[in-house]
């Protein structure tokens, strides 16, 4: 019941966000429109906001939000890293590249972790994801410029941090 | 010769799309210059607001003053829905394409809700910001067009029957006929919303303009019914 | 302001280059996601040169029709039986 | 001293403006110079993303706190989750269209 509170919650504040002003009936005609949200979401999506059904306490909580900080402030420095990477090859004379696929294998059970992981791999320096196997958990991974070996293992120790800050706020 | 003539048609086709834009151009140019007095428009910026109460100067020339052309335009949709749903075999034929990934799947359910919100504040707010019945009516029906594109054609109609949906764009075509029918008992004309005094309000609010809003909301369901059925018979087709 | 809209105007006719030339599909559906956000931000950008700030509305419905516009593209389109040129 | 700010907080909100047009513009660059595909889609994303996310936060930074900014921030939120996908959904369907990468050193996708 909680849970059903807090994603009522969370639809009806981006209705505000969206109306711009808030008024009474601004609100009334909020709360019609996201039980029409929750009716059409359960109708399609059973599990939506699976991060916010699942049950814990309040000490838990709280770490979660920490990491949930650490993984967005993840994203918008990866992303600024990566384009800088990217844009000095752009302006070079003679651009060298030596591209690289690879696969990794995951140990993340659920599938909003497997999401957001692909989209952290997606942004972090030189990597870009091809294929997805379900079977055995294995990302096809196309790497822009791996010089050596030991810069592999580095790459691939990077992502096995983000995959350790996922872990804790899914499971 | 042959390779003379492959250059030819590829300069004849540049050399044709170059001398449309030059032309356009001076069309654009001579509209511009013209010096007939603009009463109508002019009319419609000065006293739009207060004859209609819609903030939206769009809104309010196609659900107000020429509400009679957009039930024109919505009966072009019906009529696509209509011959569509009449043409399309029985059995299904299932349409090659490529499979997504897990990835894609996860992404398109978190975004389902964040689509409901949005379109439903495009039709409701149509009169005090941009948007309309038209807009959030496409909003809307990427819905069942994302689910279509993701689980496939048979598990989009076992949720949404396609009898349901050509049921709600009935709906939507009856009800705003109706609504402008609410026009002549009030002693004014067909569509009539702002010359019949419908309790126009204060603009910028929420409840104001009439029957404007309610016209928004037929629009709107009748829109976004048409355009999904529309693209599963597509689909259907193969 | 005027001047960061032109230069992304320039980056939109540079990028034109791709979706004309390209060898492959592919590298058109890339250049046409990457010529929709670009315009997005031309929306942003445009709604504050006027200071017209309600219009980042359009903005966003339009970031929607990007993204439907590239899953469409990719699910329906196929490679050719014979004669495409892959490589 | 309001003065000041307001004046600091335009020149922030013009360097984040100029980082994001150099981004955008390096990515169209790197869209006709680069020889393969995929490299062409490593410049399509992460240059795309980086810049757009600074063009929008130069434009928070110009607007202040209010609701404009709120959708500013759920625009910065959509692009985050939507376009990586979009790029992937692209490299997914080049890879089914049998476009081998060129110039590779090392292939660990067993064939």
């Amino acid at each position: 019941m909680k849970k059903k509170l807090l994603t009522f919650i969370l639809t009806l504040a981006l209705w505000l966000v969206f109306a711009g002003h808030i008024n009474f009936s601004v609100f009334l005609l909020g709360t019609l429109v996201t039980i029409i949200c929750s009716i059409i979401s359960r109708m399609f999506a059973a599990e939506v906001f699976r991060l916010l059904l699942m049950n814990y306490e309040v000490k838990v909580s709280f770490v979660k939000i920490y990491y949930i900080f650490l993984v967005v402030g993840a994203f918008i420095y990866d992303a600024f890293l990566s384009a800088v990477r990217v844009s000095k090859h752009v302006f070079e004379i003679n651009p060298s590249f030596s591209p690289k696929t690879v696969q990794i294998k995951t140990s993340l059970q659920n599938l909003p972790s497997i999401m957001i992981l692909s989209n952290l791999i997606a942004l972090t320096p030189g990597t870009l994801i091809m294929d997805f196997n379900i079977l055995n958990k294995n990302y096809f991974i196309h790497w822009i410029d791996v010089r050596s070996e030991d810069e592999a293992a580095l790459k691939k120790a990077l992502i096995g941090k983000h995959e350790k800050w996922i872990a804790k706020i899914f499971e | 010769m042959s390779r003379v003539h492959k250059i030819f048609r590829k300069f004849y086709k540049i050399g044709l799309v170059l001398f449309l834009a030059i032309f356009l151009l001076f069309i654009f140019d001579e509209i511009q210059n013209l010096d007939i007095k603009r009463y109508l428009s002019e009319h419609y910026i000065s006293e739009g607001v207060q004859e209609t109460g819609a903030i939206n100067l769009v809104t309010s020339v196609l659900y107000d003053y020429r509400g009679f052309d957009t039930l024109g335009e919505a009966t072009v949709i019906l009529t696509a829905a209509a011959t569509l749903s009449f043409m399309t075999p029985i059995k299904k034929v299932k349409m090659l394409g490529t499979e997504f990934t897990i990835i894609i799947y996860q992404t398109i359910i978190i975004i389902i809700p964040f689509l409901v919100v949005l379109g439903m504040n495009l039709i409701f707010f149509g009169h005090i910001s941009p948007g309309g019945g038209f807009v959030g009516g496409v909003i809307l029906a990427m819905i069942p067009i994302l689910v279509t594109i993701n689980y496939g054609i048979t598990f989009s109609e076992n949720k949404l029957k396609p009898n349901h949906k050509s049921l709600l764009e009935g709906i939507g075509a009856i009800g705003f006929i109706l609504l402008g029918l609410l026009g002549i008992f009030a002693g004014s004309n067909f569509l009539a919303s702002g010359q019949a005094n419908f309790g126009l309000g204060n603009p910028g609010e929420l409840i104001s303009a009439g029957l404007i809003p309610y016209l928004n909301l037929m629009i709107g369901i009748k829109v976004g019914a048409g355009l999904a059925a529309i693209f599963n018979s597509l689909i259907k087709e193969g | 302001m005027l001047y960061l809209i032109l230069a992304i105007i320039l980056s939109i006719i540079i990028t034109f280059y791709r979706l004309i030339k390209g060898p492959s599909v592919p590298d058109r559906l890339a250049a046409m996601n990457s010529i929709g956000v670009m315009f997005l931000m031309i929306l942003v950008l445009l709604s504050y040169y006027f200071e017209r700030k309600i219009y980042i509305n359009v903005a966003l419905v339009y970031g929607v029709s990007i993204f439907m516009n590239v899953l469409i593209m990719v699910k329906y389109l196929q490679k050719p039986e014979k004669g495409g040129s892959s490589d | 001293m309001i003065n000041s700010i307001s004046i600091l907080r335009e020149i922030i909100a013009y360097v984040f403006l100029i980082t994001g047009t150099y981004f955008l513009i390096s990515n169209a660059i790197g869209m006709i110079r680069f020889p393969d595909f995929y490299l062409r889609l490593h410049a399509s994303s992460k240059c795309l993303i980086a810049g757009s996310i600074s063009v929008l936060m130069g434009c928070i930074v110009l607007e202040g706190i209010s609701y404009i900014s709120l959708k500013l921030i759920i625009i910065i939120i959509f692009l985050l989750i939507t376009n990586p996908v979009a790029i992937h959904a692209i490299a997914h369907f080049a890879y089914n269209y049998s476009i081998k990468p060129q110039k590779i050193v090392k292939n660990d996708i067993k064939q």
